[in-house]
This record gives C-alpha cells, structure tokens and sequence, in this order.
C-alpha cells in the first residue's frame, strides 16, 4: 500500500538512524496527502523532500518535528518515540518552517541572543553568528525595519550555532539571495559531514553534488 | 550544550516579553489608559450624582479592570504565533509550563500592576466609601493574577483561529464572573464596615487553584492550537 | 485495566451501530414516559395551593434546569477521557452533547423567568443562581463557538475540552448558590437526599416526567453522536461502504 | 477593460465583506454576545436593584455599545492590511473614498443593526424606564453609524501600526464621547416623559458631519498607513 | 552622481516608455539605497531588479508603484507623473508585493473573483483561470487551507487575465514550484510580446532567453 518508500529496507528501528518515520499517514481536508510512508534519516544524510505545490512537505515536515500529529503512524528519535521524549528530542532538534519566528520590536542581535539562549546555546557569539548572515552594521536594527531577506537570516543564524543534530527546514532559501544560498548550502554539507542530518524542501535546485542530496518525492494526489 | 536550568529559562522569557513592551512603551501605557477611560466614561453615561456614584464604583472599577485586562490578552500569544516564534518556544527543550507561566507573570507585570497602581486615584474621582481602599487594593491585588492566568486559558485556545478577537471574549468573561462578584461584594461589605475575609479567602482559593491549573490547560491549548 | 471492557467501544464504526441500536428505544421511552408525565402533571397533579396552576411550570422547569447541568458534567467528563486516554470517541460525544445542554439551559432559563413574572414579579433579577445558570448557557456556547471555530474536528473537539473543563467549577456554584447566599429562588426540595419535601402525588409525575425528558437527552445525544461519528470518519472505508448503500437504496 | 460604475464597486467591496462576515459565522454573533455579557456584568458588579438599575441602563447599555463597536473596529481594516488586500485595493481604479464608505457601510450592518435589533431585550433586563424605548432604539439607530465612521477613522490612523489595539482605544473613545453624552441625555430625559428632540437633533447632526467627512479623512489616513 | 543609469540617453520623458522614473532616491534608516536612480521601460521590456538582500529592490518597486513616496525624484507612466492621474494609472497597474493580497475567509475561487471584478476584470472567467495555476478541484478551498505556493498561486492567477500593461512583481516565484515557475516565465514573455511591461525581482534565475531579461543591478551600499 505504500506509496513512498525511500529505503525500503528499513523496517526495524536501529539506533544508528537519527530520525525515522514508520508508515505515516496525512489527511488533510478530506485530501489524502500521503499512505503509510517510511523515511529513515542516518547520521550524514541531507535529505530533500520534493514534490509540487500542495503536495504535503509542510504538513510532514511539521510532523517529523512533532508539531502536528499524523493520521496514523510515528516517528522515532534514534529509536525512541518522540512524544515520548520530548526534551530530549527538542534538545537535538532545530526547526525553522516559514514563518521564521523573529521578533519585529527587537534588535537583530537580541532576537538572536533570544533564540540562542531559549536553545540552550552561548548567546555571548551572538555578534559574530550576525557577521556569517551579512547582518553586520545592522545589530541594533530593529526586524521590522530589515529587508524580507534579512530578516529571514535573523532566523537562519542560528544555523551556524546549533548544536542539535536534527536540523528541519522548510524553505529555508527564501527571500536569500544567491552568494546566501550558496553558503547555506555549505552549512548543510558541514553539517552532514559531523554526524548531523537535514531535512529540507525547497523548489530551487541545489548545487551540492549529488550523491550527497537524497530524495523523497511526494506525488501530487488528487481524490 | 548546556542546559538552562528552569528558573533561567523562566527570567528568559520575563525578561524578553518586559523588553518587547517596554521597547513599544504603548503597550504599558494604553491599557492603563483603557482603564481610566472606561472608568471616566460612566459618569458621563450615568451622571455626575456622587451617591449613585459611590454606590456604583465598585462594580465600575471591577468592570474596567476586567474589560482592560480583557484587551491586552492579544499580547500574552498572538504575536508570538503570528510571526512564528511560539513554535519555536515549544520546540525549545524546556517544560512548556514553565515557558507560559513565565509569559502570564510577564503579562500580569505589564498590565495588572499598573492598574493596581492607578486604582485609588479613580477611586477618588467615583468617591468610593472611605472604608472601602483596603478592600479594594486586596482584591485586585489577588484578582487581577487570576485574569491574566484565566485569559491566558482563553487566549491559548483562539490563537490559531483568525480574529479570535470576541471568541476570547466569550471564552474568558464567564470564567471572570466568579472573581467580578466575589471582589465587589467583598468592597460592598467593606463599605459597611463589616468583615470581608469570606470573599477574600474564596478569590484567593480561585488563586492558588488558577495558578497551579491554569499552566497545564495553557499548555495543552498551545499544543492544539499550534498544531 | 480497568476500562479494559471500553475497548471495543472505541472503535468508532461498533460505537456508530451501538448508537444506533439503542437510539430507537430511548425514543420509544422517552415518547412514552413524556406522553404519561406530562398529562398526568399538566391535567390531573393537584393545583398548588399557593401558585395554583401556575405551578405547573415546575414539571418542565426543573428536569430542564437539572438536566442542563447533568449533560455539562457528562459533557466534561468525556472531554476529561478524551484528553486523558485519548478516546477520540469521547471527543465525538462531547461535541455532540453541547448544543443539546445549551438548550435545555435555554429552556430552563425561559421557563424560570416565566415563572419569575407572576412568582416575584419580575422576568428576571440578578439573583445567584439565576445568573449562575446564565454563565452556565455562556459557557455551552464557548464551547460551542470554540468547536465550530476550528475546522479540524479532532482539534476542535480537544480544543473544546478544555474549555469544558474550566467551566465545570461553574457547577457547584450553580448547585449550591441558593445555600451560600440567601436568594430569592428556591431551594432544594426535589432534590434533597433522603425524603423530598414535596407530596406524593407531586413528586411522582415529576419523576416520570424527569426520566422521559432523561430518555430524550440520550436519544438527541446519540443521534448526534452519529452524525459526528460519520463526519470525523468521512475517509475511513466503513463510512464509504455505508454511503455508498446509502446511495443504493436511494437509487431503487 | 469595463470601468466598473462608483455603484458597482461600492456593492463589491460590501458584497465582499459581508460574505467574509457570514463564513466566519462567528463575526455576527461575537460583537452581540460582547454586548450582551459587557450588560450583564453590570448588574453582576454593581448590584441587582432594581431602581439603581433603572437609573443607570442607559449609560450601560450605550457604553456597552461604544465598547462592543471598539472591539469590533479590528475588522475594519486589520485584517486587510495584514494580508495585502488593501494595497490591492488602493492601487484599485476606483476612488478611495468609495470603497471606504463601503467598508465603513459593512461593518455597521455587521455590528451596528445587531446591536440595534438585541438592544430591547437587554432593556428589559436591566429594567430601563418604559418611555425611554422609543429613545433607546432612535438614539441607537442614529448613533452606531457614528461609532463605525468614527472608529474607521482611528482604524485607519493606527491600522501600519503593530499593537496598536488599545492605542486605537486611545484615539476612539474620546471621539464617541459627545454621542455617549447625547445619547444618555435623550434616554434619560424620555423616561421623565420630556422631549427630547434637541438631544437628536444634535446627534443626527453629527453623524451627517461624520458621514461627509469620514470617507475622506479615512482614505487619507489610509495611504499614510500603508507608505 | 547617478550610479545606476539603466539606458542612459532617457533624460526626456517619451510617451513611448510606459514607466519612467527620473532620478529617484531611496533613503531608509538613515541609510542611502539607491541615488539619481534612471530608470525606463518600453512596452516588450522585461525589467528585473537584482540585488542582495537589504539592496532596496523591495524599496524601489513600492515607489514606481505609488505605494511609497521616494526621498527624491518621481515616476513618470506614459510620460505623465503618476500621482496626477492615478486612476488612468492604477488601471494599467497590476502590483504584486511580498504580502498577496489573498484573504483566508474566502474560497480560491471567491478571491479571484473578487481580484479581478475590482480591476473592472470580467469575472467569468475565474474558474478557467484557476486551471491555469493547477487550481482545479481547489475552486471551493478556503484560502486559509491551502498550501503556501496553492496561496499566491490564488493571488498570481489574476495575471492570466490582467489587461494592465505595466505589471511589478516583488518575488512572484516564492513558494511557486518548478513548473509554476516556468509557466510563469512564459507568461511574462507573452506579456511582453503583446506591448506590456514586467518589472520583477527574484534571487532565482531566470531561465528566459538573456537578451528579453534586462537587469538593473542595486548594489549593496552601507554608509
Ligand atoms: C430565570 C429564572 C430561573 C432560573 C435560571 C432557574 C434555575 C434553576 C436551576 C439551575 C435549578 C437547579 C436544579 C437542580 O438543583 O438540579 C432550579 C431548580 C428549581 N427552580 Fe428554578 N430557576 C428560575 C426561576 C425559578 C422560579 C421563578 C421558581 C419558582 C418560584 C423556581 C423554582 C425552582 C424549583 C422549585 C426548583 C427545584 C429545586 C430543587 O429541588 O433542587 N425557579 N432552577
Ligand atoms: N519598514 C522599514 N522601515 C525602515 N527601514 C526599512 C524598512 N524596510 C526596509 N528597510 C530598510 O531598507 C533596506 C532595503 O529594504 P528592501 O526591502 O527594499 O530590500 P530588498 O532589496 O527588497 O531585500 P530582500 O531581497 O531581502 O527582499 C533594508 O536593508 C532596511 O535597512
Ligand atoms: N491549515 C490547513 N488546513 C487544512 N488543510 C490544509 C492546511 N494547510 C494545508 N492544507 C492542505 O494540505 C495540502 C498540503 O499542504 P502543505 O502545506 O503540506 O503543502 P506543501 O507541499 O508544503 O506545498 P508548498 O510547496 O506550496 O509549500 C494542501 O494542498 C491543502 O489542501
Ligand atoms: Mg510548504
Ligand atoms: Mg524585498
């Protein structure tokens, strides 16, 4: 019945998968998005979800990370149900969907103080974080008065500070402009290559080599 | 990675909403001004007669405290859903109760001590029995938490619809009622220079009873109301 | 465990066929019990000797009165199981008992101020328990507000519940509002554990009347319980197969 | 390309926003219910007597109005502005100052007639004097289109603003303040059976003066807003 | 002083430009965006801003629009300044900014209706122009229901019928998926052929032939 299944011999947990996904099911307005689906994420992987407009990356990205409830199905952090670890999951889980979470009343650098202090993280390097997203001059800028694109880098700074393995982006290239992409892209091989993994989707093609890029399409259904 | 203990993660979010308001001095001031407003229109509805205003100021301050309070609920999540970063609260690896009673402490802060502050003044201008302030002062000063921790309940439930605006509304005055009715009778009483405790020992019941409640239905509201 | 024995219950498509197996009986009761009940107490009950017929208001007062507080607790105690042990079937009922509780509050707030008129003289004064049961109707229609508010019926349904569970402090205070303050209404005399202070040929239409109106509760209550069963399962196969029969049977 | 006539698009925008009202049911019913239970506060703080009641029904009533229409005000231009549909209505060939007056139209037959039609029956409730009806309901009926276009105006002054509900609370209510006065005055001088045509007179006054000179101060405001 | 000049003989104003603006500068925060900026569209041209981000490409399009007023300098539509004749000009303008313009409480299909009956557009037409933008079966969606791209697909739909010669654009294909893009890009290329004008920015780029794309560069300036 599955319609997706990216490696498909994964049907036992193993604690060597970061993050796994068994045989999810989204329904959303009576509009099944996707069938007992399986994804399991390895330390390394960056694994981008494809598909067309509507075709339900947000709504899995946003139950990979546990902020909506799947139809049937669970997912696992190495192993574990995530309901059922909660901080544990949330202390290696970084996840930006599009709204960005930045606060238009606060300076750049006290939004990012903020976020890296909420995560647990040395907000002292806040200043230096700002200088990798071209924010430097605009420190105490207040958001509101940056550029769409700016102000979604307020957000991805805390890219270059995370600690969590698990980094969940849902367009994270939007409104960034191209020398931007290119250095998130950089970011993300970094990343990989320490032992941590990204699920992203984007409708831009990206430039890394790709065998280092996995796939998981999601079809348009339409019944 | 090192792990913010809980009273950290709780002055974090303290310390962070007092910036966002202060940095937008309106947001402290205009509630404060909703207040006097109110409390200066009935006079102007009712007439100037001084018995009939004594008689009436309790439930006119009562009334005002509670539609003031009721306005600046939209602070406690709204933005914060809005631009996305109560997501991000929830998915930080702290307890998410202690992250909203640090939000309602915050939101009692900036607007239920104000009024508190500025109470006796429109006290005066109703002339409100004499030997009344001391009740007066107590309620609110017990009352006014229990709006911010029962309007947080409402206010996590209707973050996610569009213009929740007068569902909150709805939601939250039935809740309010009990403490309306215990605070002004408790002033009544005291204007007749009898004991009062009753009342006081009932709103501070619902106190202690909304404050370790209150936390938990907020959390699990957020949770639906985010998903 | 247990609610071991509630397992198959939560299986929506045996709760569906549950509900409507016994929907026919409470309404057969509930014609039946409301049909003796209310000849009994509007003809043939005694007059009261103060109110005159006037009284009579009483048989349909109360059980409102009584019955919109039992479907609020019942109401919260299935929001309480479904947030709880996660019954989404507990959800589904719930919602279903709102509209119902919110009526009767109606009726018996309608009632009471029509008894109000010639009994105090006025439709309507800001007494405990009168008000009390006013916050009662506000807090069915947040719910129902609430529940309608959201489009996904599972998060309207937990969403809803809670609300529900805030609200239920709201039920003592009705309860008890005519002995914590001295108001005009009445106080227990149904009610009262033990013997009620009331004559026989009083209490006993009045008891038929309260178990008819009892019955139509239930029977409302699954019929709705049904139709949000169906709704919150639109994509399950049993509900396609049952539509499609549905359609069938229309066809022919 | 058909030019659409000044009534055409006056019909489409108050088609359009009436559609939005009905779909979100809850539109209708909340700004009532805020009356509502804003009047049954009331008599909850202030007591239940009746002849204090009496005296006091208008001033609640009509300051329940002002503040249910304050509430409801967001509705006006918030919503449009956040999701970009203003913009796209200004950069609309059609005059400003049209599709304003259309808006402003929509949310009185949203919240204003309500108000009106409910109004009797909270009369009853707080025991207001037999002869004020005919007062009440004309005082209304001229009064809540003043409350929209007036409130337009300060909707439209704070509507680029973040927060700005309880500043626009700010702006609002002292405008309203002349019909409350006016109002009350007229109610409670039919309930001494004395004419009350002057009172009138003056409200209907100003909401000709509103209606004319709204629209235009609205629109300005408006392309200030979104700059 | 200028230091963009973009087609520098346009120092008179021709009705034969459809947009001009003469010597525009943008000043925000007490930073210089852009100055003595010249700026000419013929009808057939394709217009698209570039810039990092922070450059003032969003700055810039509010201005030719009418929605800002510039520090210096004014815009010009078929020779004649715009705010003398706003109407004529608002009827020959489609604008399309970071926010679409789409209101949740209505169907797909209620919102471009709406869009286009207050352009003096014939409404008709709604249902056959959502198929252009693979809205089918979407017709009767709330708006608030819909995925992010379905979203400003719903507020792009309108520039299938649009009869307004000078179209600006501010990131039409965020969100937008491959084929929405290219579909799009077509569009533009139509539209131009047929004597209109597109004015856009996007960080993507463009996969339409080099010649048809003319390309103003906003440096980024911090001083
Ligand atoms: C709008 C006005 C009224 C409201 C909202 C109201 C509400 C209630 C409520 C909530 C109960 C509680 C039932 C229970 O304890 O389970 C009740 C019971 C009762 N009411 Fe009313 N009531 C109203 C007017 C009246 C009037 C005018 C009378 C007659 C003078 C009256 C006579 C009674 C009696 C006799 C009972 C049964 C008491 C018992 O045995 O517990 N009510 N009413
Ligand atoms: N609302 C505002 N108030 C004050 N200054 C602003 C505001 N918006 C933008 N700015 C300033 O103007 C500059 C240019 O912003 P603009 O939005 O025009 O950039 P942009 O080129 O569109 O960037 P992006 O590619 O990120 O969308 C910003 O860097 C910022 O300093
Ligand atoms: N808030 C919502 N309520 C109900 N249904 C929704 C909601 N959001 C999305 N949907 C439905 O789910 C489908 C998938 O949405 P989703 O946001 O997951 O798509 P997506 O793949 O992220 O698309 P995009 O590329 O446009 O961002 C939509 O087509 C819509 O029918
Ligand atoms: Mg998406
Ligand atoms: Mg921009």
């Amino acid at each position: 019945m599955s319609n997706i299944n990216y490696e498909n011999e994964a049907a036992t947990l193993s604690k060597n998968k970061l993050l796994s996904a068994k045989s999810l099911t989204c329904i959303r307005e009576d509009r099944l998005l996707f069938e007992a689906l399986n994804i399991d994420v390895s330390p390394g992987d960056i694994v981008q979800i494809e598909g067309p407009n509507g075709a339900g990356k947000t709504s899995l990205l946003r139950i990979l990370a546990g902020l909506s409830q799947p139809y049937e199905g669970s997912v696992y952090f190495q192993a574990e149900n995530i309901s059922e670890q909660r901080e544990a999951f949330h202390q290696n889980l970084l996840y930006l969907g599009h709204l960005p979470g930045v606060k238009d009343e606060m300076t750049a650098q006290e939004n990012l103080e903020f976020n890296l202090a909420l995560h647990g993280l040395n907000k002292a390097t806040a200043e230096s974080t700002l200088a990798e997203v071209s924010l430097l001059g605009f420190e105490d800028t207040l958001a509101s008065h940056l550029s769409a694109g700016q102000h979604r880098r307020i957000a991805l700074a805390r890219l270059w500070q995370s600690q969590a393995k698990v980094w969940i982006l849902d367009e994270p290239f939007t409104a960034i402009d191209k020398l931007g992409v290119e250095k998130l892209e950089q970011l993300f091989l970094h990343h990989a290559n320490n032992g941590g993994c990204v699920i992203l989707t984007t409708h831009q093609e990206l430039s890394l080599p790709a065998e280092r890029v996995k796939k998981v399409t999601l079809a348009y259904r339409f019944y | 990675m090192t792990q913010l203990s809980y009273r950290a993660a709780f002055a974090l979010i303290v310390k962070r909403d007092l910036m966002i308001a202060f940095r937008h001095r309106d947001d402290i001031i205009n509630p404060l001004l909703f207040f006097i407003i109110v409390v200066t229109l009935f006079p102007l509805g009712v007439g100037p007669e001084s018995t009939m205003l004594s008689r009436i100021a309790p439930g006119i301050i009562w009334v005002a405290a509670l539609l003031s309070t009721l306005l600046s609920l939209d602070r406690l999540f709204k933005s914060d859903h809005a631009d996305g970063s109560l997501e991000q609260m929830l998915l930080s690896p702290h307890p998410v109760f202690i992250l909203v009673l640090a939000k309602i402490v915050a939101h009692w802060l900036l607007t239920g001590l104000p009024l508190i502050i500025i109470a006796p003044l429109l006290a005066v201008l109703l002339h409100l029995h004499e030997s009344s302030y001391n009740a007066l002062m107590l309620t609110l000063l017990l009352g006014t938490p229990i709006l911010s921790l029962l309007g947080a309940i409402g206010v996590a439930l209707t973050v996610g619809i569009k213009k929740g605006g007068v569902l909150l509304s709805l939601l939250v005055l039935p809740l309010y009622i009990p403490v309306l009715i215990f605070a002004t009778s408790a002033i009544d009483t005291a204007a007749m220079n009898l004991p009062y405790d009753g009342q006081l020992a009932i709103i501070a019941a619902i106190f202690f009873a909304s404050l370790t409640l209150a936390p938990f239905a907020v959390s699990a509201a957020l949770k639906v109301s985010t998903n | 465990m247990m609610w071991k024995w509630l397992h198959p219950y939560a299986n929506p498509e045996i709760s569906y066929h549950f509900a409507g197996k016994i929907l026919p009986w409470c309404t057969a009761f509930a014609a039946l019990f409301l049909t003796i009940g209310l000849t009994w107490a509007l003809l043939f009950a005694p007059a009261d000797y103060q109110q005159g017929d006037t009284f009579r208001i009483f048989y349909l007062h109360v059980p409102a009165a009584m019955l919109s507080m039992g479907i609020y607790l019942g109401m919260a105690i299935a929001a309480l199981s479904s947030l709880v042990w996660q019954l989404k079937l507990a959800d589904a009922s719930a919602a279903a008992m709102a509209p119902i509780g919110a009526t009767f509050t109606f009726i018996a707030l309608v009632t009471g101020s029509a008894w109000g008129k010639p009994m105090w003289g006025t439709w309507w004064i800001w007494d405990a328990r009168l008000t009390s049961e006013l916050i009662l109707l506000f807090l069915y229609l947040g719910v129902m507000a609430l529940h309608n508010a959201f489009e996904d019926k599972s998060l309207a349904g937990k969403a809803a519940g809670i609300l529900a569970l805030v609200g239920v402090i709201n039920l003592p205070i009705i309860k008890y509002s005519v002995e914590w303050w001295n108001t005009l209404h009445q106080g227990a005399t149904v009610s009262k554990i033990g013997q009620p202070s009331m004559t026989a040929d009083m209490f006993w239409p009045f008891l038929v009347c309260f178990i008819g109106f009892s019955f139509l509760v239930t029977a409302l209550i699954c019929l709705r319980f049904r139709s949000e069963i169906l709704t919150r399962n639109s994509m399950r196969p049993w509900v396609r197969s049952l539509v499609a029969e549905e359609e069938k049977a229309d066809a022919i």
